[in-house]
Formats: structure tokens, C-alpha cells, sequence
């Protein structure tokens, strides 16, 4: 229990890192990177105590089901927090004390009676933040499986990437800042991932993104760089108007309360109205568009890429971009009743994960940068990840989430390594190639990790996307999915096998053929090669947490350990199926991965399909398509140009005139009324200052209002009559009020 | 101790200021050390005696006027001098004695063109003693008194001291805000002579203050400038449509101070051209006084017009918002585009207060400080940068992070916070306004308002533009040749980290521990929400 | 001063409290306002600024006249010693130091007369509006006189002098330095240097 | 007697005054036309002061040896104006503008 109540400190290991190494980081001998890299240790350590804990806790707890046991399974709520979960609690606490048990503290692992018992229990803590009218709001943490998972896979990430970034950008310019915000960046995240309330999500969410923005603009002196950095941040921005309005939306729904718990109790009990959980999913889903990088608001991610290497890294394995992801897990009631996920065939969230799952893999074909390859990727992973949060798969939307963090690392983390060793270029199609003999370490990392990206069995991608394919339980033969979802089916399978395919291709430019870059290429040094050797082995072997239950061979405690210890129990998260394992699924995924690396092989390596080689240059229908897909579909004209331009230059630019013009305007108007009974009565002032108000607001290029020109002639008695003017009409005012 | 502070606390944190002012006159133009010592010695005894009225303010009773003073002053009008501190003018009241020093500090090396640090630092003292005379104010005339002595010393601050357009930004300044108080004093006056005594409670509480409330019987007229007297009397016996012109009267010199929407065509100019501690004094705390004057008194005073006028305010509110930001990504000049932000961010508080609910009260409460501290760091960085470069054309600069790395720094920080990053002060002035507008007052039309809010939420992403452009074209790249090896532009020196430093530190606790201000002024906006019954 | 009062008061014989209502006051009053008037409206028409000066002292005189009126002798005679005796003097001296046309000019307004006219009918028409509004035929009861001017006192100027000599000393002790700064003022301003 | 009847005159002379003060050229004529203002003001005062009681006429001597200090002082701006710019039209002096 302390380590669930006290995991506060783990993010705040990491902003107490971000302070010291920038206050003092400059006078440290290593430059800061050996304060970042202790409290990120210290953190790692403490997230793996917290899971150990955990895993231990959830094993002297077996599930239990039925009101009374989910009641109680809320004993180690706060009630201050969350006063929904604390009623609820009071039920199950009311069982138990019949039953003759004591709650909280002492966990119910000491009664082995015959009674079904509670595991995995969420356990609240927090304190009084504010209050404001009537309302408490507090800051706390909620631990139950799904944080304590993220802060095992941030701090991990994050630890191996604070590792590889001391080799990588060794000798920067702003080497110290770099490790400070990495600090600041972990621990936004670990902040967001531990969030009691929709109001702490918010601040999380928001410090990530800001943290992401001073990272990819790291090298802020090259105006892409900075650009790159902008668009992430208003695309983000974008999005947020959705979280705002979602948080703001679900709060009232919950009866003013903030509370994750209090809202999806009460989103699972009906007690919210169908109609507000849905305004309030769609709004979230807006931000989750933005943040994960889902179409149509994806195009900041590759532009991301502007950052340094390992940053990518973290934001695509780890941290930024998950942030969606966790949210919608998080609030997981919300969209299972607000969409009505469970035993439908279509449904917003599941349709963009889809579309983005497939979409980005296709873009990733035309790209020349290794990175920008990543991050369609990456934009294609996230899709699946959201389409298994739509078709009900909650666990394998989780599950992927863990293993395409150690394998997308290491590809971004190879992705570096390569560049360190070709004078720091990404492209790959120009500047690379042959590398497998001079670089093993990297190579085989980087195989590894395709492999696994692309499903091959038995490496966890294979596991993971297995089961979302399995989720959508519409192939023949599965049973116990939430829906029928055929179209995600397909359009997943395609991106499986695009997926493959575009993975191979970069292997072919990377590590095969002529070395077509300058100098000589090297393998890079332990620092670098030690994270990635870590990481393709847990992207090798991650799977087998969560092997299917069909395993019979297998012992008790091998299946679904994944589904066991970080799926939530409780009245907090929706009666949820599980997909069972269907062998034939398993053998189409297999043989769809293996046909596009196959077809790919063949294209590259073999140089078969001869005739298809620049077929975009002799075919039109071709070359239209492949301009579609080098312009990216045409949405960042469309935003640049189109939306962000029309703000920013005409918009803008009425909106100042409106003020210079009319509004100064009608001031004037206002004043030449005040300045008399009548202008037309006295033809002199009209000739001498009107006229001359009217040529000078021509000629004048400062912009003075004409109003004052007009009054501002310094002519004493003109002010007496302006003054006994306002006077006699204030007066009237006056009188008429009173009167 | 206690009794000390009852009796002259509120006065002496008013009055010291003017003392030092006083003071000032009778030392030689020449001894400019003495002149700056007073200059700085007397708000910081003002801040010392505000710190112990702080100490010793009951904050679980702060619905509550506490050191209350009450005098006779004009009595043939009925109007005293009545003095009170709640947890509404607490906030601010600390916003001034925490902002003004600063400025003095900044000013140490800074005294603008044409100099005469003498002229300078006593209008100076005077401004702040009416800014907090006013927050402090429990009686119109006398709010109406200092409200307008702010006036005059920033008159002649930006005519004298300003741009090259200084005296056009002055007399535009000072007609503007005076055009919109002469119909403010009539609403007041309208007040005095419509306003009834109450029946029920509120009576009992009106015969409780004394004097001449005491055997006051429902339906007496009250005649009477007192805004507590008013507040309980709550409009009673005027009229709905009179009710709401007297409102009219208010909204129009409150609404000009803001400055909202249509009326703000004078910030800019003002802002512009006013040297940089002026330009500061107006962004943190004058603008509040159009705020502050909505809260503590058009609303609760004659809560009938303020419910028929709160759409009004909240659309004015709106526009204002995307108004000011599409104004802003239009500017070339950094000041005047820090300017434009602030009729944008004022919307977000304008919006708060149109909802006349408890939270969104409050939210404009802290909007008011957190706008305050957030858009004076963005002004004196201004300022700093205008002294350095001679120029705030957004074009000609770039590269500070390389020619000054740390303020190119602070300056990072204030537009972060100024575009409302939660865990920074703007975030809590702008989100809680937001989320008020889901559920106004009772009556509201709640269809409008949640467009509000949708609208609001858009401007956030436009301040996002604005400021990242603003700092991606100042802040990043390369200088430019012109600038490049300038010898003049240096780093933030001792002074400017002396004034900087505490916003930058109380930007960041109030962003960690919003409750220093939500919780304070949480029970006193309350009281006022459910005068109007929000 | 008193004994002045006293013989101002003889020589209006009209002026006692239970005269108040009559008609012969009305009379005198309706005179001489229509004359303090057409001398008023002479002041600022008129072409010849040492006319101006002239018609100038009609009014003051008028004004004097009223104050008698209203039973305020001591300020009546303080009017005419003041304004008649000392200020237009000054204005006299102002006019021939500044070298102004002594005869008819043409040159002695500004082009705002219509202007002027309009403001001046708007602030005549609020005023009237105003007062007959809260004042409408409301008698003049001289209150607050009664009591003081009763056989055994001083009378009303007895009254003015313990209010100011009293009440309102400190005003008064301020004045006094009002106008010696005004008398410096003047001196510092006029003095050829 | 009626109150308006004063009160209406003093209305008059105030407003033939403040005509005077935005028509008239001559800086002498400005300050005669402000001394009709003052003496409008000054009957208002005693006119109330029967009614409120003896300040007004207090308060009216008080007005009366401040208009004599302002023309004092008024002239001496006027003669010095005239030494400056030998002429005391008002109009052509356009200092104050901005």
C-alpha cells in the first residue's frame, strides 16, 4: 500500500530532476545528464517496485464479480476525492465487514475463505487543491494496473533513452537543456498517467505538449525546426479545444465532479444520459485526433521529426502521442456507453483508428526519410490502437500499446544510430544503404524490431495485433468480441500488410546494396547499441505476458497475465468481453504480414516486378495517386495555406482594420456629433477642421484617429464649448434619469 | 496589535504611498538617490502594512468586510468614508502592493525620456495610492473619487513620458475613460436617489450597519452611496427598464476600463506608446479596476439589470476574445501586440462575470491576477527589449535566445503562460471562465452561453497562434546582421532580475496552488452570485 | 460693517422679513432683472471692449441689487466694494495695458457664435427644465434666517462673521494664502524682466 | 418672491456667460464673461442659503475674493500673452495643440 499511495513521488523525482539540472545542470561535470539519468533510474526502480507490488497485491486478491465485491473493490478510494466511488464503497465495505474482514490497509488477501474476493482494485489517494463556489476539486493519484503499466513503460523508455542521448547529441549546443526537458517531458507524462481527475488530465496533457514543443524545437535557430515545433503545438492546441470542452461537458454530467472514478461509475450505471456521453466522447475524440496523430489532425507528427532523434523516440514509444490513447483507456466508460461500442459494427473512434491505421501506412511508401517512415508508422500503429478502443478490445488496445513502445523505441532509437554513423542524415534512400556488415549491432536490433512491427510470429507485435484483429470479431470462428466490426477487419488487415511491406523497404534502403552516402560509416558506440540491444529483446519476447487463454498446454499463470493484472475490476470499467484466440486469424495475420515483407522482398531485393519500377513517371493514374500521397493527402496545404493562412493575413488583417476603421470610425462619429448641434450650422470650423480632418486622415500615415483631430485643434475655447456641450447633454442624462 | 490595524491598517496601506509622495516634494530634484529611496521605501511600507493586514485577515470569514473603517465625509450627500477589505479586494490589493514596487525596482536604471525621476516616481506614488484607494473603496463616491485620481498621473505618465505619439495616446486615453465614468457618476447618482430600503432580511442586515440605516422602515428611500446599504437594498424599488439604464451607466465606465470589445480602441495606443512601467501599472492593475467595479458593484448592487444585461456582456465578452486575437496576429509591434492580448485575455474575464455564477466570479478573480502578473512580464520584457534593440518592430527582431539567452527565456515563459498553460497562473483565469459558461446562472439562456464557451475555447487556440508566432519571430532563428554584434544588447541585468524574478515565482505558485486565490475569493463571490441568484 | 447693513437697510426700506411676500419686491426684482440681463447679454455682444467693462458693472450691480433681495446685506455690500470698486478697475487697467481697440472693432468674436448659441440654448434649456422641475412654485421662506436676526442679536451678519471666524476658519486662513500666492502669482506673471 | 425666480436668472447669466467664455476673442472679455458665471453661482449660493442657512453666504464671500485673486491673476496671464505675442486673441493660441 505505501507504494500506491506514495507513487506521487515518481513524477516528482522528475520534475525535482528538471529543476536541479536546470539550475545546476551547467556546473555538473557530465553537463546534467548524470542527474537526469539517476532520477530516472530511481524512478524506473521505484515504477518496477510499485508493479511488483502490484502483481503481488493483485495475486493474494482473485477477481471477484457481482455488486458487492466491485463495491468493494472501491474500498481504497478516498472518499474525499471521489464521492460517487466512496458511496459505492460503502456497499462493498458494509459485505465485508460482514464477512468479517477489515478494508484498506489490511487486504483481503488475509481471508482464503470460500467467498469470491476482489483484485485489482484502484487505489485513490489525494488531497484539497482549491475550491471554488461550492466545488472541492482535488489532485491526486489514481493507481490501479493501467497507470502502474505506463509508469513501468515510461520510465523504461525513458531511462534507455536519457542513456542513448548522452552518446547521441553529445558536445550540443544546449546539451543541458536537452536532458532538463527530457526530465520535465517524463514527468508530465508520469503526471498525466497517474491522474485522479479530468482536471489534473488536462494539466498533464497540456505540460506534455509543451514539453514536446521545446524538444522538437530543440535546434530552434533553423526556422523548420521552430515551425515544426509550432505546427505540433497548435495542431495540439486544436485538439484541446475538444479536451476542454469534453472535461468540461462530462463534468457536469457527473455531477460537477472532475472525478475519473465518480464519472465512470456513473457513465456505467446509466446515471449519465446516453446523449451527453456522446457529445462528451466525440469532443474527447477530437483530442485524441490531435494528440495520438490520428487523421485528419496527424500532420504534425512527421513533422515532429524536426527534433532530435531520441526525443522522437520517447514522444512515439512512450509518451506524447500515447497520452490519447491512455485517455480513452482512462475514460474507457465514457466511450464504451457514449459510442455504444458493445454489440454494434461501426462507430466513430473505431472508424478514425481504421482509416489512420491505413492511410498512414500507405503514405509511409513515399518517404525518403527514415524517420518520417517511423512516424507514419507510428500514425499507423496508433490507429490500431484506437480501432481496438473502438471495437471494445480494450485489452489488446493496451497490450499493443506496451509492445509497440520497446519495438517503435527501438527503430527510432536505430533510426539514430544510423543517421550518427551517415554524417546525421535521414535519408535513407540517398544517404544510406550496405550497412548491415558495418553496423551489426544496429542491424539486427533494427530486423529484429521490423519483425516485430510487422507481426511475424512469434514476436509480441504478432501477439498484440493478433488479439486487435481478433477484437474486431467479425473473422469467422471468433468468439466473445464486443461487435461485429467487418470494415475495421479489412482495412487493418491491409495495413498489416502495408505495414510489412514499407518496413522492408526500409530495411532494403538501409541496410542493403551500395553505401550511397559521404565518409565512412561506423558502428556506433556501447551507449548508443546497449538501449537498443535492450530493446529488441523486449520487443522480441513482450508477447508472452498476455499468451491467449486457448493455451492450454501452457500453465495457469502464463495465459492472459497482461488482461489479469492491468485490465481494471470494478464498477469503474464496463462489462467488457474478450475475444477468444482463433487459430485461423492468427494464420491470415501471419501469411497477410508475410505477404507484404514477401512482395516487398521480391520488389527490392530480387528486383522482380521490373515493369513496375518507375511506373509513376510513364503512368498518369499512377502518378496522380503517388502525388496524392507525397503531398499527404493535401492536408497540410489545406491547413498552411488554406485555414492558417486565412487567419492569419486576411482575417487578421479585417479584424484590425475593423478596429482602426470603424470602430475609431463611429468614435468620430460620435465626437462630431458632441462637438456641436450641428456642424452644418457653421460653415467655417466645417471647412477649416473638417475638411482638413478629412485630408489629414488621408495623408496621415500614423493612423490618427479623426475624432481627436478634430477636437484637438488646441483651441482653448473650442474645448469649453466640446466641455459645456458634454455638460448640457450629461445633464439631461441626468435629469431624465432622476427625473 | 489587532486593534492597531482596525483602526488605521486600510488607511495607512492606502495613504503611505501619498505620504511618500509628500515626501518626495521636499527633497531636491537633484539628489536622485534620496528620490528613488523614497520611491522605493514607501510602497514597500505600503506592501509591509498590506502583508500584515494579510497576516491577520480571517480568510475563513473573508465573505466579510474586515478592518472596516467608517467616517464621516460628505455628510449633506450621505457618503462616507468607508474602507473594507473582503476576499474579493484581497487579491487584488495584494496584486498592487506586489506589482508597484517591482516597477519602482525596474525603474532604478530605467527612468524613460525625458527623465526627471522626481515628476516620475511621485505621480507614480500617487497612482498607487488611488489603486488602492479604489479596491479598497466601500462607498461610490469614494471609489468614484480614486477611480478617477488613477486618471491623472497615468495621464500624464504616458503624455509625458511616452512614445512619439504620446500625447494623441494620453488625450485618447483620458477622454475615452472619462467619457465612459461621467455616465458611470450618473448611474451612482441615478442610485442614490432611486434605491429603497428592502423588506425581509435584507432590511435586517440594512438597519444593522447603523447610522442613519438604523430605523430605516421597507420602502424609505436610502440616499445613500454606501456600498454595502445598496448592495442589501438590491435595487429594490427601481424600476427593471430604469434599473437597467442606471446599468447601462456602469457598463459603459466599467466596460471602457476593461476595456471590452467596442471600447477598445484606446488600449492599444495607450499601451503602445506609455513607457514601460506605465504600460505595466495599466496592464496589471488599472484594466482590473473596469473588472473589479462589475463584481463589486454594477452586479450585486442592481442584480436585476445585471441578469438582463449578462448576454450582452458575454457575447461583448466573446468577440472580444477572437476579436483581440485575430487583432493580435495582425500586429507588427511587439507592445501593441502584448496589448491586443489583453482585450482577448480581459474577454475570458468578461465571460467569467457574465455567467454570474459563483465559479465563474471567481474564475474572473483570478483571471484578474493572473492577467496582472502574466501581461506586466510580458511588458517589461517589452520594454527591455525596446531599450535594447530601439525598435519592437517583430520583423527587424529574432534571435534573442542567442543575443540575451535569458530573457529570450523569460520571455518563453510569459508567453507560455500567457497562452494558459495549465500549471502556470493563466491557465486557472481562463479555464474555469470556460467552463462556467456550460451552466450560467439560473434564467440564462443556456444555448448561448455553451456557444460562448465553445467560441472561448476556440481562442484559445488562436493565443496559441499569436504568442508562438510571436515568439518564434523574436525569440528563434539567427539575430539578424542589423542586431548581431550590437554591443548594447545584453542579458538581463541585476535590476530587471530584481523586479522579474518574483512574477516569474508567483506566476509558477500560483499556477501549483490555485487555491491562494480561489479559496480566498471563493466565500466573498458567493455572497455576490447568489445576490443575483446564480 | 454692520453699521453699513444697517444703512443699506434703511435705504431699501422694502427689504424685511414681513415684506417678503410683497408685491413692490417683485417689482424691483422684475426691473432689475430684465436690465441685469440685457447689460449681460451687452457684455458679450458688444463691439467696444471698454462698453463691455461698463455694461459689466450694470450687472454686478444687479447682482448686488439681489443679494439685498435675499436678505444678505453683508455679501451685497462686499459686492459692490469687491467687484465694483476693485475688479472692474483691474479689467479696466487689463484692457488699457493690453493696447485693445479702444473704439467699435469688428474683430472682437471668434467664428463659434452659432456653436455658442447652440450650447447655450442647450444648457439653459436642461437648467430650466431642472429647476422648474424640482422647484416649480416653491415660496422663498428665509428659514434659516429666522432666529437670527431677531432684536437682541446682531443680525444675520453677526451670523456670517462666527461662521466664518469659526466653523469655517481654516478655509478661510487658506484663502488668505490663495490670494497671496494669487497676488505673487500675478506680480511674477505681469513683471517685466 | 419665488425661488425660481432667482434661480432661473442666475440660470441666465450663466449661460450668457459661458456664451461669452466660447464666443468671445479678447482674453479681457473671456474673464468678464467668466465673472457673470461666478456671480450666477454666487446667487445660486445665497438664494439656498436662506433655505440651508448662513454657509451659503460664507461661501459666497469665499467665491467672491477668489474671483478677484483669478482675475488678478487672469490679467496678468493676459498681459503676458499680450508681451509675447502682441495680440490677446484667444484664438491664436493654439499651444495646447497635439
Amino acid at each position: 500500500m505505501w507504494f500506491f499511495t506514495h507513487v506521487w513521488i515518481i513524477p516528482a523525482l522528475m520534475a525535482l530532476s528538471f529543476l536541479l539540472i536546470l539550475f545546476f545542470g551547467k556546473k555538473m561535470p557530465k553537463k546534467g545528464a548524470e542527474i537526469g539519468i539517476v532520477f530516472v533510474g530511481a524512478a524506473f526502480v521505484l515504477a518496477l517496485l510499485t508493479g511488483g507490488n502490484w502483481i503481488a497485491w493483485s495475486n493474494d486478491n482473485p477477481e471477484g464479480h457481482g455488486p458487492a465485491a466491485e463495491g468493494a473493490a472501491l474500498a481504497n478510494v478516498d472518499p474525499s476525492c471521489s464521492s460517487v466511488a466512496a458511496e459505492a464503497a460503502a456497499v462493498g465495505e458494509g459485505v465485508e465487514q460482514v464477512e468479517g474482514k477489515t478494508a484498506a490497509s489490511e487486504p483481503a488477501g488475509a481471508e482464503k475463505g470460500g467467498h469470491e474476493e476482489v483484485a485489482t482494485r484502484p487505489v485513490v489517494s489525494c488531497v484539497n487543491w482549491f475550491e471554488n463556489g461550492d466545488q472541492t476539486i482535488s489532485i491526486g493519484t489514481l493507481v490501479d494496473g493501467q497507470s502502474v503499466l505506463l509508469l513501468i513503460v515510461v520510465t523504461l523508455i525513458s531511462l534507455l533513452v536519457h542513456v542513448f542521448s548522452t552518446d547521441y547529441v553529445h558536445g550540443d549546443r544546449r546539451y543541458t537543456h536537452y536532458f532538463a526537458f527530457l526530465s520535465l517531458f517524463t514527468a508530465s507524462m508520469l503526471f498525466f498517467v497517474l491522474s485522479e481527475n479530468t482536471l489534473q488530465m488536462i494539466v498533464g496533457w497540456e505540460l506534455v505538449g509543451v514539453c514536446s514543443f521545446a524538444l522538437i524545437g530543440h535546434w530552434w535557430e533553423e526556422k523548420p525546426n521552430s515551425d515544426a515545433a509550432l505546427k505540433a503545438f497548435l495542431t495540439n492546441r486544436v485538439g484541446d479545444i475538444g479536451l476542454l470542452v469534453g472535461v468540461i461537458v462530462l463534468y457536469f454530467a457527473a455531477g460537477k465532479s472532475f472525478s475519473i472514478l465518480d464519472l465512470n461509475i456513473l457513465a456505467n450505471e446509466g446515471g449519465i444520459s446516453h446523449n451527453l456521453l456522446l457529445i462528451g466522447s466525440l469532443c474527447l475524440i477530437t483530442a485524441v485526433m490531435s494528440k495520438s496523430g490520428q487523421f485528419i489532425l496527424h500532420t504534425w507528427l512527421p513533422d515532429a521529426m524536426a527534433g532530435p532523434t531520441p526525443v522522437s523516440a520517447l514522444i512515439h514509444a512512450a509518451t506524447m502521442v500515447v497520452a490519447g490513447v491512455y485517455m480513452v483507456a482512462r475514460l474507457y466508460p465514457v466511450f464504451f456507453e457514449g459510442l455504444s461500442i458493445s454489440g454494434s459494427s461501426v462507430n466513430a473512434l473505431s472508424m478514425i483508428g481504421a482509416i489512420t491505421a491505413l492511410f498512414g501506412a500507405m503514405l509511409a511508401f513515399v518517404q525518403k526519410d527514415i524517420k518520417k517512415v517511423l512516424a507514419y508508422s507510428t500514425v499507423s500503429q496508433l490507429g490500431f490502437m484506437v480501432t481496438a478502443l473502438g471495437v471494445g478490445a480494450w485489452t489488446a488496445a493496451l497490450f499493443h500499446l506496451f509492445t509497440h513502445a520497446f519495438f517503435k523505441a527501438c527503430l527510432f532509437l536505430g533510426a539514430g544510430s544510423l543517421s550518427h554513423a551517415c554524417h546525421h542524415s535521414f535519408n535513407m534512400v540517398d544517404d544510406m544503404g550496405g550497412l548491415r556488415k558495418i553496423m551489426p549491432k544496429t542491424f539486427w536490433t533494427y530486423l529484429v524490431a521490423t519483425a516485430a512491427l510487422a507481426g511475424v510470429f512469434p514476436l509480441s507485435g504478432f501477439w498484440s495485433k493478433d488479439e486487435i484483429l481478433a477484437g474486431t470479431g467479425s473473422f469467422p470462428g471468433t468468439q466473445g468480441a464486443n461487435g461485429e466490426y467487418h470494415v475495421m477487419l479489412v482495412m487493418l488487415l491491409l495495413a498489416a500488410f502495408c505495414t510489412a511491406a514499407y518496413m522492408t523497404r526500409t530495411i532494403w534502403y538501409a541496410f542493403y546494396g551500395e553505401y550511397r552516402g559521404h565518409g565512412t560509416p561506423h558502428e556506433s558506440g556501447p551507449r548508443i547499441t546497449t538501449p537498443l540491444i535492450i530493446l529488441a529483446s523486449l520487443g522480441a519476447i513482450a508477447g508472452i505476458v498476455n499468451l491467449p487463454a486457448a493455451f492450454d498446454f501452457l500453465p495457469e499463470g502464463a495465459q492472459t497475465r497482461f488482461e489479469h493484472y492491468v485490465e481494471p475490476v470494478g464498477l469503474y470499467f464496463p462489462a467488457i468481453t474478450h475475444a477468444g484466440f482463433n487459430p485461423a486469424l492468427a494464420v491470415v495475420s501471419v501469411l497477410v504480414g508475410l505477404a507484404g515483407i514477401g512482395l516487398a522482398y521480391l520488389y527490392f531485393f530480387k528486383d522482380a516486378f521490373a515493369g513496375l519500377h518507375g511506373l509513376a513517371e510513364r503512368n498518369k493514374v499512377a502518378a496522380f495517386f503517388k502525388n496524392i500521397l507525397v503531398n499527404k493527402y493535401y492536408f497540410d496545404w489545406l491547413y498552411t495555406t488554406v485555414i492558417v493562412g486565412f487567419v492569419k493575413g486576411p482575417l487578421a488583417r479585417a479584424a484590425n482594420w475593423f478596429s482602426a476603421n470603424v470602430i475609431d470610425g463611429l468614435v468620430n462619429l460620435v465626437g462630431k456629433t458632441a462637438v456641436g448641434s450641428g456642424n452644418w450650422v457653421y460653415k467655417n470650423v466645417d471647412q477649416k477642421v473638417v475638411d482638413g480632418a478629412v485630408n489629414g486622415a488621408g495623408s496621415s500615415a500614423s493612423g490618427v484617429g479623426a475624432m481627436l483631430r478634430l477636437t484637438q485643434t488646441g483651441r482653448i475655447q473650442q474645448y469649453a464649448a466640446l466641455f459645456f456641450a458634454a455638460v448640457a447633454i450629461l445633464a439631461g442624462v441626468f435629469v431624465v434619469v432622476i427625473g | 496589535m489587532m486593534n492597531f490595524l482596525n483602526d488605521w491598517g486600510l488607511v495607512l496601506t492606502i495613504f503611505l504611498p501619498l505620504a511618500g509622495a509628500l515626501v518626495m516634494m521636499a527633497i531636491p530634484k537633484q539628489s536622485e538617490g534620496a528620490i528613488k529611496l523614497v520611491a522605493l521605501g514607501a510602497p514597500l511600507a505600503a506592501a509591509a502594512m498590506g502583508i500584515l493586514l494579510m497576516l491577520n485577515f480571517d480568510y475563513g470569514d473573508s465573505e466579510h468586510l474586515q478592518f472596516m473603517v467608517n467616517k464621516n465625509w460628505i455628510e449633506l450627500i450621505n457618503s462616507n468614508f468607508i474602507l473594507g477589505l473582503d476576499g474579493l479586494s484581497l487579491p487584488l490589493l495584494a496584486l498592487t502592493l506586489f506589482i508597484v514596487p517591482l516597477v519602482v525596482i525596474y525603474s532604478w536604471q530605467h527612468v524613460p525620456n525625458p527623465g526627471n525621476p522626481k515628476a516620475f516616481f511621485t505621480l507614480m506614488l500617487i497612482l498607487e495610492t488611488a489603486m488602492i484607494g479604489s479596491f479598497l473603496a466601500q462607498d461610490l463616491i469614494l471609489f468614484f473619487v480614486f477611480f478617477e485620481v488613477t486618471l491623472l498621473p497615468m495621464y500624464f505618465l504616458i503624455g509625458v513620458w511616452g512614445g512619439e505619439q504620446r500625447r494623441y495616446a494620453s488625450i485618447k486615453f483620458f477622454l475615452y475613460t472619462l467619457f465612459g465614468s461621467a455616465f458611470m457618476i450618473v448611474a451612482f447618482v441615478a442610485l442614490y436617489f432611486l434605491a429603497k430600503a428592502p423588506t425581509g432580511i435584507a432590511l435586517e442586515q440594512l438597519r444593522a450597519l447603523g447610522g442613519s440605516y438604523a430605523d430605516m422602515q421597507a420602502g424609505d428611500p436610502l440616499h445613500s452611496f454606501g456600498m454595502q446599504a445598496l448592495t442589501y437594498s438590491g435595487a429594490a424599488g427601481i424600476a427593471k427598464t430604469t434599473a437597467i439604464v442606471i446599468f447601462g451607466g456602469m457598463f459603459l465606465g466599467f466596460g471602457i476600463k476593461v476595456p471590452m470589445f467596442p471600447f477598445h480602441t484606446w488600449l492599444p495606443d495607450a499601451h503602445t506608446q506609455a513607457p514601460t512601467q506605465g504600460s505595466v501599472i495599466l496592464a496589471a492593475v488599472l484594466l482590473k479596476l473596469g473588472t473589479y467595479g462589475f463584481i463589486r458593484i454594477a452586479i450585486p448592487i442592481i442584480p436585476v439589470a445585471a441578469r438582463a444585461w449578462a448576454p450582452i456582456i458575454g457575447i461583448l465578452a466573446v468577440i472580444g476574445i477572437i476579436y483581440g486575437a485575430l487583432g493580435c496576429l495582425a500586429q507588427t509591434d511587439m507592445k501593441r501586440l502584448i496589448a491586443f492580448s489583453s482585450v482577448s485575455h480581459m474577454g475570458y474575464t468578461m465571460l467569467g462575470i457574465s455567467t454570474l455564477t459563483a465559479f465563474g466570479l471567481n474564475a474572473a478573480v483570478f483571471g484578474m491576477v493572473a492577467h496582472g502578473l502574466i501581461t506586466g512580464l510580458l511588458f517589461f520584457v517589452a520594454g527591455s527589449v525596446k531599450e535594447r534593440y530601439h525598435t519592437l518592430d517583430i520583423k527587424r527582431l529574432g534571435g534573442l535566445l542567442i543575443s540575451a539567452p535569458k530573457m529570450g527565456w523569460i520571455l518563453g515563459f510569459a508567453t507560455m503562460a500567457s497562452l494558459g498553460l495549465p500549471g502556470l497562473a493563466g491557465f486557472w483565469g481562463e479555464f474555469p471562465a470556460i467552463l462556467s459558461a456550460y451552466d450560467p446562472a439560473v434564467g440564462l439562456n443556456v444555448v448561448l452561453f455553451r456557444t460562448l464557451m465553445v467560441l472561448a475555447a476556440v481562442g484559445t487556440v488562436l493565443a496559441a497562434g499569436y504568442l508562438l508566432w510571436l515568439y518564434q519571430r523574436t525569440a528563434f532563428g539567427t539575430p539578424s546582421e542589423e542586431f548581431a554584434n550590437d554591443p548594447n544588447i545584453t542579458d538581463v541585468n541585476k535590476f530587471e532580475w530584481l523586479a522579474w524574478s518574483p512574477i516569474l515565482a508567483g506566476i509558477v505558485i500560483l499556477g501549483f496552488f490555485p487555491g491562494l486565490i480561489f479559496n480566498v475569493a471563493g466565500p466573498a463571490v458567493e455572497v455576490i452570485a447568489r445576490t443575483v441568484g446564480g | 460693517m454692520n453699521s453699513a447693513a444697517l444703512i443699506i437697510a434703511e435705504v431699501v426700506p422694502l427689504v424685511t422679513p414681513e415684506t417678503t411676500f410683497d408685491v413692490p419686491a417683485n417689482v424691483v426684482f422684475a426691473v432689475q432683472a430684465v436690465v441685469m440681463i440685457f447689460a449681460a447679454l451687452r457684455v458679450v455682444t458688444t463691439k467696444n471692449i471698454v462698453h463691455a467693462a461698463l455694461w459689466l458693472v450694470v450687472v454686478l450691480g444687479g447682482v448686488g441689487l439681489n443679494y439685498i433681495l435675499l436678505q444678505a446685506e453683508f455679501v451685497a455690500v462686499t459686492q459692490f466694494l469687491v467687484y465694483l470698486g476693485a475688479v472692474i478697475v483691474l479689467f479696466l487697467f487689463g484692457v488699457m495695458l493690453t493696447r485693445a481697440p479702444l473704439g467699435v472693432s469688428d474683430d472682437l468674436d471668434n467664428n463659434q457664435k452659432k456653436i455658442g448659441i447652440g450650447v447655450g440654448v442647450a444648457l439653459l434649456a436642461v437648467l430650466s427644465y431642472a429647476l422648474i422641475e424640482s422647484f416649480g412654485r416653491s415660496e422663498l421662506t428665509f428659514a434659516a434666517y429666522e432666529g437670527v436676526a431677531g432684536p437682541n442679536t446682531n443680525g444675520r451678519t453677526q451670523a456670517v462673521s462666527d461662521a466664518i471666524f469659526g466653523q469655517y476658519l481654516i478655509p478661510f486662513e487658506m484663502l488668505s494664502l490663495l490670494l497671496l500666492a494669487a497676488l505673487i502669482g500675478a506680480i511674477v506673471l505681469a513683471r517685466r524682466d | 418672491m419665488l425661488l425660481n425666480q432667482f434661480l432661473l436668472l442666475s440660470a441666465i447669466l450663466f449661460t450668457i456667460g459661458v456664451y461669452g467664455v466660447i464666443v468671445r476673442k479678447n482674453g479681457v472679455l473671456v474673464l468678464m464673461s467668466i465673472e457673470l458665471v461666478l456671480n450666477a453661482v454666487n446667487i445660486n449660493l445665497i438664494v439656498f442659503s436662506t433655505y440651508w442657512g448662513i454657509a451659503g453666504q460664507v461661501f459666497a464671500l469665499f467665491t467672491i475674493a477668489i474671483a478677484a485673486a483669478e482675475v488678478g491673476v487672469g490679467l496678468a496671464i493676459v498681459l503676458l500673452i499680450y508681451r509675447n505675442q502682441r495680440s490677446v486673441d484667444i484664438d491664436e493660441l493654439d499651444e495646447m495643440k497635439g
